[in-house]
């Protein structure tokens, strides 16, 4: 069965586009509603799935990318061995857990978590896309707030922050759990003691 | 107590160290043994030092953190009735675990999405071709915008010159009389004198002029005595001079 | 129908590439023979063609490479052009208000009225289709003339240039207004007073 040509058009779009693209912009080089165009990409996932494509369409916030199939990792990992997905580390992990959860935050507040600096590893996740400047914070120096990207949705393979693991309830020492905080500015910071 | 070893793990900061520490020893936060935890926290610390690892200052800071408590630990118990001096570095750990206890999830999920393989942007012939409309205003608009800036960028007007060039320039023949002027009365008169009562740098010059122009006749002579110059008239040759002329 | 574990594994190795990928070099990661790579993939490409998709196989020499499909390449362009959208800087406002109401002119003329090198203004507004040469000044070096196009008319909503509005009487730095040289080298050049 041949897919009419608007539907041809979103998976020639996507397929060209290599990174995310919003539904919106989709929507309106084509001249028609957004809904639609969740509708027709929608039907592609299906039927991709359905066929057992070496593709897919992933959905990131209000975007969509076409990525290869996980299943045939190996065997694309092989045949262009120049590209390798190097799973990040654990400081990367850490630094890009604390900003999902807390988005937007300064880089003092994960240095704060961390209890190390992080202007380099703050910098690294901004060159490779999983972190961007959101706004400035309105405080002395304007300090800059940090948000996650669309792409780091992909890294994780979901589609939304919702859908990251829940964050686990901070460990009291007794059952006051109501005494919780939110991590203050001076909670702990070795310096000035 | 058995010696703690470490198979060179590498702790990206001192709470991870802790937490580690914490975990081995099998203890809770939120009574941290400190003198223990202290000791090994050190030794690992030492341990970093041998290999020649760069130990970041975030390190010393909290073994400085550890000692700290640790002296108000040995405090009398009735000094220390407010807060347990251990409370704020558990609770940082406690906050700090939460995103730990994450890490093999989020590292599960990393490399299972890691599988997926992005593609390039295609390249694309871009139509560069302008979409929007404009009022043929914009362009009268743009026009008056270049004039305005062009009359901004005119040449000086003399009047902002005026402040190097517009002074009244002092003549070395009016600095002559009046330099005669105060010879003639005080005879003898200091160099640095002369210029009390200069008010440019014009004045300054003309002044100097003068007295060397003076000091070509046969009246005026010019000598030093110690740090000062002083100038002495002798009105006996004047007429010479003036009647030669 | 669901593609065989073999077809699918092509099929993203084609689609992660990018590039051109030998067939050699997929039939040696598969562990199969060229002979099955050229059956698979003809096999995809008769599918993508049949089914219309948004994309194709081409075959380049020994190498195949998945592209988008050439019969959407408006729709592709047009989503993945975010540039297209952005306002005419007041910079190329100026330009093109200097050279429609003096064309044509050199680049020369146009930098001493706007006091600032206009080389990438030019290009861009040639680029984008605003501005074209018109011939060459018949003087040293032969400079070129530059003219506004018909695509400025329309972007500006005239159907000539002399329905554009004209121009008030400008106060020219130099009273001899018809001395008013278009070329000359020294019309703005600081007076000597």
């Amino acid at each position: 069965m041949a897919l009419n040509d608007m539907t041809a058009a979103v998976e020639a779009i996507l397929f060209a586009g290599g990174s995310p693209i919003k539904a919106s912009q989709i929507a309106e080089c084509m001249g028609i509603d957004v809904s639609e165009v969740y509708k027709i990409v929608s039907e592609l996932m299906t039927e991709y799935e359905a066929e057992n494509r070496g593709f897919k369409i992933v959905r990131l916030n209000e975007s969509y990318q076409m990525c290869s199939n996980n299943k045939y990792r190996e065997q694309v990992r092989q045949a262009l061995d120049h590209r390798r997905n190097t799973p990040l580390s654990n400081a990367a992990l850490e630094i890009l857990s604390i900003v999902a959860y807390n988005q937007p935050v300064t880089k003092s507040y994960v240095e704060q978590i961390r209890g190390v600096d992080c202007f380099y590893g703050i910098n690294s996740l901004i060159e490779k896309g999983l972190l961007e400047e959101k706004s400035r914070l309105d405080a002395p120096g304007r300090p800059i707030l940090y948000g996650t990207t669309d792409e780091f949705l992909r890294v994780f393979g979901v589609s939304e922050l919702s859908d990251l693991p829940a964050l686990p309830k901070l460990k009291l020492p007794d059952d006051e759990s109501d005494t919780q905080e939110k991590f203050g500015d001076d909670i702990f910071s070795p310096k000035e003691e | 107590m058995e010696t703690l070893t470490f198979d060179l793990e590498v702790f990206s900061g001192p709470l991870e160290l802790l937490l580690s520490l914490i975990s081995k020893n099998k203890v809770s936060i939120y009574d941290i043994p400190i003198s223990t935890i202290f000791d090994q926290y050190m030794e690992y610390i030492d341990q970093m030092k041998q290999m020649n690892m760069d130990v970041a200052s975030e390190f010393i800071e909290m073994a400085a953190h550890l000692i700290y408590i640790k002296s108000r630990m040995l405090l009398p118990k009735e000094e220390i009735e407010e807060d347990d001096p251990r409370m704020p570095l558990a609770m940082a750990l406690a906050e700090y675990q939460r995103y730990q206890s994450l890490l093999p999830e989020m590292h599960e999920m990393n490399i299972k999405a890691a599988g997926s393989y992005t593609r390039m942007q295609e390249t694309v012939e871009y139509d560069k071709r302008v979409r929007r409309q404009y009022e043929a205003s914009a362009l009268i608009k743009a026009y008056h915008d270049v004039m305005d800036k062009i009359e901004r960028r005119e040449p000086p007007t003399l009047n902002s010159f005026k402040s190097f060039i517009g002074r009244k320039i002092t003549s070395v023949s009016v600095r002559i009389a009046s330099v005669l002027r105060s010879l003639k009365r005080l005879s003898r008169v200091k160099f640095m004198d002369l210029f009390k009562n200069v008010r440019s740098r014009s004045d300054i010059v003309a002044t100097f002029l003068a007295v060397l122009e003076l000091s070509k006749t046969e009246y005026v002579s010019i000598e030093q005595d110690r740090d000062e110059i002083v100038i002495s008239y002798d009105e006996s040759k004047e007429g010479e001079a003036y009647g030669a002329e």
